[in-house]
């Protein structure tokens, strides 16, 4: 019972918690390139007001159009069930491991792609093409990090991972440093951020995932870019499983969650610090850059693989 | 195959000499440019041809041998050759063929067959009877000598010419090297020289007409490219 | 008796067809008849072969021998539970096949569909031979009599010089395939290769490691060559599209699968002994074979072309897990092996049910909308939307999208992969999961050309097509039982995993952890486990209590508006991504693969043609050579009468003087 | 005395055709004799069935298991050839304005080359052996230029030359195989007899007997067409009417090959098998990859099919060489199988260039639109002569891949390179003679003469899935005797 409680209170947090991430982020960088931020709570704001607006459907679009934002949501909120956030061994956990995590933002992923063909809008299907590119040599990288991982501790499902890093204290893998580097960029990569793609800008030529949303607005737009939300903290966190596990507590030790809970929070506010460091610090990529990128991601990833063949750990 | 001794005294070096006269015929056709003296030539090697069955005969005593004899005379001395000299004339074929070696190196070529011939020849002949020793040698290099012939003659006719001395060449060695095959089949082969003898008259006037030459030249037009 | 039932009712279900077969030819004069009757007939025996197929997986093996064309040459059957599987895979696709066509085919003129009604049948029967075949002869016959089946249907629309070629090359390719097989076949059953080269004599065949890598290696070159592995796979672009729409369905679900089979038989039994450089070998292949056909199915421009394609990219993932499986079984590491084993077999089933769904579905579209060229399609979904349903399942099937079947079985094939520590061998060991992330870039290609495939065809704005209509009943009930199956094999795949146990018994004598319930745990729970069915009601709850929240709480009625595009004024269909267009970030990343060349046609469009690298830089060369060998021998017919005298001449003196 | 019969039959046509063979009455006659003489082959074959093989005639007539094969072959080709000739010839007499005389010609001279063909099957005398296959060859040359076309005239001189000279080889062979004889069975006539001979093989001298085989092989081989000896057999093929490329095909390469297996045995005798093995296996495979080879540039479709009788012939050959029983076997099989496909390929590609009036295969277009009886009999008949099953042509060819992988493993990817050519050059030509749009402006021809095209692959059917018993036996103990 208590594991199904906590099992809610992780989805439910990871929801209400993306906003206000993704606020945090906009304010350091903000303050990173001396400029006022908008304060944290934005994000809420402007999710507010686009539910409240009316939403459009744009002509000669199918269901597709319409089903995606909930299929996405839908997809994101499962995804938070299953990666350990604040608790290893919850119920929804060994439904899908970190193979099936990945489909799962495929998925995800596949939906909002054929929503925005759907529109045949010049703009969108640019944007759909690349963001498939993009996906497509993100993923061979992430999942060459979580083999690594998966080798380390000897299975694929992600708490099994987090539980097994936990034992190993503060020893650290280079294995899992090359790891944390290639999962690092996909991370940017798989997230619409700088240096691939550039989340504030509207240029039509140089986005991508903003391009599959032009068509959308009021409800549908504000689930969109809210699981977009969702997804950067589901990426955060995957990132904290795998790297900085400790603070993760079993589901039967509930107890102690109150003090994990704030180390938890400050690991997301260092992530959100170090994304906007790097989203200060590094420019916009040309997008036939962004291969290259994704290469030294996979290339990461395969020297921690091979490391991990050749120091044995 | 019993051959008396008094026969075996003056009949074998006879019978040696006319082989000898058939080799050199052939290398003379081999030697020969004007088509009418390889025509006589064609002749006198059946004349050879007939005169060694009919010793040979006379050697073995065998009866049929005798008619074998006269027909070969019949039909390689006489009735083809004048045939060939009408079809020249009727035909108006120019006299004498280019070859496509010239002669000496033809003869040269010739010599080296007869020594492979005999070469060849030898074991075999050094198993036969005394009557028969060196015929096949002989035999073969008749027939070399005349499909080298073949080869270096460029005209229709003497193609033929050359045909029928191969067809001597194996007379030869069916009397003299085996003292004579069965009747039958001589008579066979006979007849099948006599009927191919036949054909090729037709076809001749066939070629003429069709080409108005005897060149081989208008019967090398179906080639692969 | 009811050990000899399976192969009675195999063997009776294929003389059904035959039957079938020579009717409709009979019925030809009456296409209507011949149609409605042949068909849904056909998919009745296509049942009875899959009950047999079903039961030969836990009967006994048994065999069958007729006297044959010689006393000792006996005409020899057999059914064991991996013909038992194929079995079930043939009958399940050809049951939905059939219905499909009964639709598909009714407009055929008489002449025409006798014809094909007996080429169908006796396709569908060389395939239930070859997996009945119990001795070399048998199979070669059976082999032959697919192939040439599968070939007049190639050339069905034989107007076109494009599906002559196809079919020469098609047959060219399965011809020397067959003769190198038969060579394997010979070595492998040594002197009782005179009795037909029984398989029973083949187990476990006592040969030299030598011998035995070349009865390994023409076995394989034969089967790749059906089977489209690189790069022997020239035909299948050229011949699956040219074939009307269910039997390239056929083709690529079922006959490439029968390769598959071959190999399997011959590699886990008859060559009991695996050579250690087998199974990297394999895999190697695979996995060209896989990116390379992925990557060119990303940027065809033809619906049947690409899902031709894909089939070959399927077909190298079913031989990186079957080379996974023999190193696995090299190194005596059998449990894996089977979890390898399970992981291809797996696959080759999905792929035939939503390969077989794609081509049915572009076969409906062709019909509906007259062209399966993408330039002139677009926004199908709107006039076809049940056809658009299922081609959507199919899609996220393929493109390995969890919770559909294509997923289920890469993620064993996965599983599989990271297993590999397990091996003794540090280098290979180090090596495979490279392979597995191979594998992942291949798997998330293939999403990125299925979402071409589907979003260029079936969404945005019409590209020309105009009245376009929905499929037949007929087609649509077939489409919804392969779709059906792909989601029943996705959210079950523990049901599918256990069935396959005894094949696995057969082939390694090593089964696989019993699957309960809802989980899918291969090798322990703690190790890995999915649970699609939670994975999917999970979802749909989130999914549906997000949408009746939102609904309640912000719920308004929709406004339907012009498309707002930037606000671009102009808006014309051939602003959308062209098929070409969508693909172009990877013409560019993989520019020297491609050889892509621009030039403009006469209208002033740019015409992308790309190059099959393959073909120019292997068959074109050889082709080259053979003519020029061919000329060279053609000189020895100068057409002189003295020259060819002198060929005689020669011989007769060369032999003279060679035997002096 | 059956086989006096059967060649009685033959012969007493040649006469009544000379004299009578013109017109529809010839045509029937023709047709009525060879199913006379069919009939008495079957009478024959009954015989040997029931009290194996014989000899007559004092000895000079011998039937054995493997020459009653060729002899049913024989007939039936006759039979079936005499049936298309019918409908064919009638066209063509129409189209090259033939006199009665050359009608009458035509019909005997094509009796007296069966009526050879039958003789030198039955003779147990290796000098008449000789003597028919030259008639044969006069017969035959007269056919060939029958259309008195420059190319016609040109073939057959080639094919008369040749031949006759290949010929003169073989009789020279024969003399000397006499000269050895001679040695072991006296002087005399039966001295020649192949009975006679087979019991005395051992005894016979090898260097004569070698020397010997080389002529008859040289000899005879240029009539079965083994490269390089071939070249008279694209011309001949092409340019005689298409009833003549098929029994020349169908019957006289294969009695060529006959004479020299039956050479074979007796050197075998007196070598061991090695020597003729051999010689037979290169001129096999020589001929094989020439003729594939040379399929591939082909233009002419008669000239095509003719090449593949040089690479079928090859490969029947190369089986021999090998000398196992099996693949003996197999090459018995094959010989057969081809001679009665073969023959089917050309009834239908000589109703096809009749209709089209070009032996052009680029004109030859679309024959299964506008004549589909026409059209699948093409393409049934060249799709077993490529050796799919359920061809006899399969089975041979698999059961000759197999022994040669067990004898001559080394030698199998020439083998094998040589059928994927022969493949490569014949089927893509079939396609486009069989497939596309009809042509305009085309007389369909009447479909009775190719009725025995059906027949004939029938019968290749059934020697591919189920051979009769009495037949297998009589191959198996053919391909004992020459495995001695």
């Amino acid at each position: 019972m208590t594991a199904i409680l906590l099992e809610l209170a992780q989805v439910l947090l990871a929801a209400f918690l993306a906003p206000l991430f993704a606020g945090l982020l906009r304010a350091l960088r903000a303050i990173l390139q001396n400029r006022r931020p908008a304060g944290c709570w934005q994000n809420y704001r402007d999710l507010y007001r686009l539910f409240h607006k009316e939403s459009l459907q744009a002509e000669g679009t199918s269901w597709l159009f319409r089903f995606a934002p909930y299929g996405i949501f839908g997809a994101f909120c499962l995804a938070a069930g299953i990666i350990p956030i604040l608790a290893t061994g919850l119920p929804l956990a060994p439904a899908a491991d970190v193979i099936a995590l990945v489909g799962l933002f495929a998925l995800a992923r596949v939906f909002q792609v054929l929503a925005a063909m759907d529109t045949g809008t010049p703009f969108a299907t640019l944007g759909a093409h690349r963001e498939m590119l993009i996906a497509g040599l993100a993923e061979p990288a992430l999942l060459a990090t979580l083999f690594t991982a998966s080798l380390l501790s000897q299975s694929t499902s992600l708490s099994v991972i987090v539980a097994h890093l936990e034992q190993l204290r503060f020893a650290l893998h280079p294995s899992m440093v090359f790891a944390a580097a290639a999962f690092f960029m996909v991370l940017l990569a798989e997230n619409a951020r700088i240096p691939v793609d550039n989340p504030a800008t509207h240029l039509e030529l140089t986005m991508i995932h903003e391009a599959m949303l032009l068509e959308y607005s009021g409800r549908h737009l504000a689930l969109m870019e809210w699981g977009a939300q969702i997804k950067l903290v589901l990426y955060v966190s995957i990132g904290i499983a795998l790297f900085l596990p400790w603070g993760i507590v079993p589901a039967a030790e509930i107890a102690v969650l109150p003090l994990t809970l704030p180390i938890l929070l400050l690991k997301f506010a260092a992530a959100a610090l170090i994304l906007a460091l790097v989203e200060t610090l590094l420019a916009k990529m040309r997008l036939f850059r962004a291969p290259e990128f994704m290469a030294t991601a996979f290339l990461l990833g395969v020297v921690g693989l091979l490391s991990f063949f050749m120091l044995g750990a | 195959m019993m051959i008396t001794t008094q026969g075996l005294a003056w009949g074998i070096p006879l019978l040696r000499l006319l082989a000898a006269l058939l080799l050199l015929l052939a290398f003379a056709m081999l030697a020969q440019r004007r088509l009418l003296t390889l025509i006589h030539l064609l002749a006198w090697q059946g004349v050879v041809l007939a005169a060694g069955t009919a010793l040979v005969a006379l050697l073995t005593g065998q009866t049929e041998l005798w008619l074998s004899a006269a027909l070969t005379l019949s039909l390689k001395a006489i009735l083809i050759p004048t045939a060939l000299h009408r079809l020249l004339r009727r035909l108006q074929v120019r006299g004498d063929v280019e070859t496509v070696l010239n002669i000496p190196l033809t003869l040269l070529a010739g010599i080296a067959l007869v020594i492979f011939a005999f070469s060849l020849a030898a074991p075999i002949t050094a198993l036969t009877s005394a009557v028969t020793r060196g015929m096949v040698g002989i035999a073969l290099a008749a027939v070399l000598l005349a499909f080298l012939m073949m080869i270096t003659r460029h005209q229709a006719i003497s193609q033929v010419v050359g045909f029928l001395a191969i067809d001597n060449g194996l007379f030869f060695a069916a009397t003299s090297a085996t003292l004579g095959m069965p009747m039958i089949v001589e008579l066979g082969v006979a007849l099948d020289a006599l009927i191919g003898f036949v054909i090729l008259g037709v076809f001749f006037f066939q070629i003429r007409e069709t080409f108005d030459s005897m060149d081989l030249q208008h019967l090398e037009q179906i080639r692969e490219e | 008796m009811t050990s000899c039932l399976p192969l009675d009712l195999a063997t009776g279900a294929l003389l059904l067809w035959l039957g079938l077969g020579l009717l409709g030819f009979l019925l030809g004069g009456w296409p209507a008849l011949a149609c409605r009757l042949v068909f849904p007939l056909s998919s009745v025996v296509a049942l009875l072969l899959t009950t047999a197929g079903f039961t030969a997986l836990t009967a006994t093996p048994d065999d069958l021998q007729l006297r044959g064309s010689l006393p000792a040459l006996p005409w020899s059957f057999q059914i064991d539970p991996l013909s038992g599987f194929f079995l079930i895979l043939l009958g399940l696709l050809a049951f939905a096949v059939a219905l499909f066509a009964t639709g598909y085919f009714r407009s055929l003129p008489g002449p025409d569909l006798r014809r094909l009604l007996l080429q169908y049948h006796s396709f569908l029967l060389g395939m239930g031979l070859v997996l009945l075949a119990a001795n070399a002869f048998t199979f070669l016959v059976a082999w032959e009599i697919m192939a040439l089946a599968s070939y007049f249907l190639v050339v069905t629309e034989h107007e076109e010089a494009g599906s002559q070629r196809a079919g020469f090359l098609y047959l060219l390719i399965a011809h020397l395939g067959a003769l190198a097989i038969l060579l394997g076949f010979v070595l492998l059953a040594g002197a009782t290769i005179i009795q037909g080269g029984p398989f029973s004599a083949m187990l476990h065949a006592p040969l030299a490691p030598f011998w035995a890598s070349a009865a390994f290696l023409l076995t394989f070159f034969g089967f790749s060559a059906k089977a489209g592995l690189l790069p022997l796979h020239i035909w299948l672009p050229d011949a699956h599209p040219a074939a009307p729409a269910p039997v390239s369905a056929l083709m690529s679900g079922a006959m490439l699968q029968m390769a598959f089979y071959g190999m399997l038989r011959v590699d886990f039994l008859f060559l009991g002994k695996l050579a250690m450089w087998w199974g990297p070998f394999v895999l190697v292949v695979g996995l060209a074979t896989a990116l390379f056909g992925v990557l060119f199915a990303a940027v065809q421009t033809d619906m049947k072309r690409l899902l031709a394609y894909s089939s070959m990219e399927n077909m190298g993932l079913i031989m990186v897990a079957f080379g996974l499986a023999l190193i696995f079984r090299a190194h005596g590491l059998n449990a894996l092996a089977a979890l390898a084993l399970a992981a291809a077999l797996y696959h080759a089933l999905n792929h035939a049910f939503f390969k077989g769904l794609l081509f049915l579905g572009s076969g409906s579209v062709l019909h509906g909308a007259g062209s399966v060229a993408m330039d002139h399609l677009g926004g199908l979904i709107r006039r076809m939307p049940q056809t658009a349903f299922f081609m959507l399942l199919g899609t996220l099937a393929i493109a390995g999208l969890p919770p559909l079947n294509g997923f289920a079985s890469e993620w064993l094939l996965l599983q599989a992969f990271l297993l590999s520590p397990a091996l003794p061998q540090s280098t290979l060991s180090a090596v495979l999961p490279l392979a597995a992330s191979g594998v992942v870039l291949a798997v998330a290609l293939a999403a990125y050309a299925m979402v071409k495939f589907y979003g260029i065809a079936f969404l945005g704005q019409a590209r020309g097509t105009r009245h376009v209509h929905e499929a037949g009943r007929w087609e649509r009930s077939a489409m919804a039982l392969l779709s059906l199956a792909c989601i029943f094999l996705g959210l079950f795949p523990g049901v599918l995993l256990n069935l396959l146990h005894p094949v696995l018994l057969e082939m390694l004598g090593q089964g696989f952890a019993v699957q309960q319930g809802l989980w899918l745990t291969p090798v322990s729970a703690q190790r890995a486990s999915y649970s699609p069915v939670i994975f999917f009601l999970g979802m749909a709850t989130a999914l549906g209590l997000g949408f009746l929240l939102i609904w309640s709480l912000f719920g308004r009625p929709l406004r339907r508006v012009p498309v707002w595009a930037c606000g671009f004024p102009v808006r014309t269909s051939a602003m959308q991504d062209s098929p070409l267009g969508f693909a172009q970030p990877l013409l560019r990343i993989f520019a020297p693969l491609y050889q892509a060349e621009r030039q403009a046609d006469d209208a002033g469009r740019w015409q992308v043609r790309i190059g099959e690298p393959v073909y120019r830089g292997i068959y074109q060369p050889l082709n080259r050579i053979v003519f020029w060998l061919s000329a060279q021998v053609l000189r020895l017919q100068q057409g002189r009468i003295t020259l060819y005298l002198l060929y005689s001449f020669l011989t007769l003196l060369i032999l003279l003087a060679i035997w002096r | 005395m059956p086989i006096l019969l059967v060649l009685i039959c033959a012969a007493t046509g040649i006469p009544l055709l000379a004299l009578w063979g013109d017109g529809r009455r010839g045509a029937a006659l023709f047709i009525g004799i060879n199913t006379l003489t069919l009939l008495a082959i079957l009478a024959l074959s009954a015989r040997v069935l029931r009290d194996g093989a014989f000899t007559a005639g004092s000895g000079q007539f011998m039937v054995d298991d493997l020459s009653i094969l060729l002899i049913l072959v024989d007939g039936v080709v006759g039979f079936s050839t005499a049936w298309f000739s019918r409908s064919y010839m009638r066209q063509e007499i129409v189209h090259w304005s033939l006199s009665r005389r050359r009608v009458r010609l035509y019909h005997a001279m094509f009796q007296t080359f069966l009526t050879t063909m039958l003789l030198a099957l039955l003779t147990n005398n290796m000098g008449i052996l000789w003597v028919a296959m030259e008639g044969a060859t006069l017969s035959t040359v007269l056919l060939v230029s029958l259309f008195r076309t420059a190319e016609g005239l040109e073939a057959a001189w080639k094919y008369f030359i040749l031949c006759g000279v290949g010929l003169a080889m073989a009789l020279f062979g024969t003399i000397l195989l006499y000269f050895a004889a001679q040695k072991v069975l006296g002087h005399g006539a039966d001295a020649l007899l192949w009975t006679h001979l087979e019991a005395v093989r051992r005894q016979l001298q090898p260097q004569v007997m070698a020397i010997a085989f080389i002529f008859i092989l040289v000899g005879y081989g240029t009539k079965i067409g083994l490269s390089p000896l071939n070249n008279w057999l694209p011309d001949a093929h092409a340019s005689g009417p298409s009833s003549v490329s098929a029994v020349l095909s169908g019957l006289l390469l294969n009695v060529a090959l006959y004479a020299v297996l039956r050479a074979k045995v007796l050197v075998d005798g007196a070598l061991g098998p090695d020597f003729a093995g051999r010689l037979l296996m290169g001129f096999g495979l020589l001929s094989l990859l020439v003729a594939a080879f040379s399929m591939l540039r082909q233009r002419d479709v008669k000239r095509l099919f003719a090449y593949s009788s040089i690479e079928h012939m090859g490969l029947a050959t190369f089986a021999f060489g090998i000398g196992a029983p099996l693949a003996s076997f197999a090459g018995l099989l094959h010989m057969i199988s081809h001679s009665l496909t073969k023959s089917s390929v050309f009834f239908s590609v000589g109703q096809a260039v009749q209709s089209v009036g070009s032996r052009e295969i680029q004109r030859i277009r679309g024959l299964l639109a506008f004549s589909p009886v026409l059209g699948w009999a093409l393409m049934l008949a060249v799709l077993f002569i490529l050796g799919m099953p359920p061809s006899g042509l399969f089975l041979s060819e698999f059961l000759i891949i197999t022994s040669t992988l067990q004898d001559q493993p080394w030698l199998t990817p020439v083998l094998l390179l040589g059928l994927g050519i022969a493949f490569a050059g014949i089927f893509p030509r079939l396609q486009g003679m069989v497939f596309g749009p009809a042509p305009e402006g085309i007389a369909r021809q009447p479909v009775a003469g190719i009725i025995p095209v059906f027949i004939q692959l029938t019968l290749v059917i059934v020697l591919g899935v189920f051979i009769p018993w009495t037949l297998v036996q009589w191959m198996q103990h053919a391909a004992l005797l020459l495995h001695g």
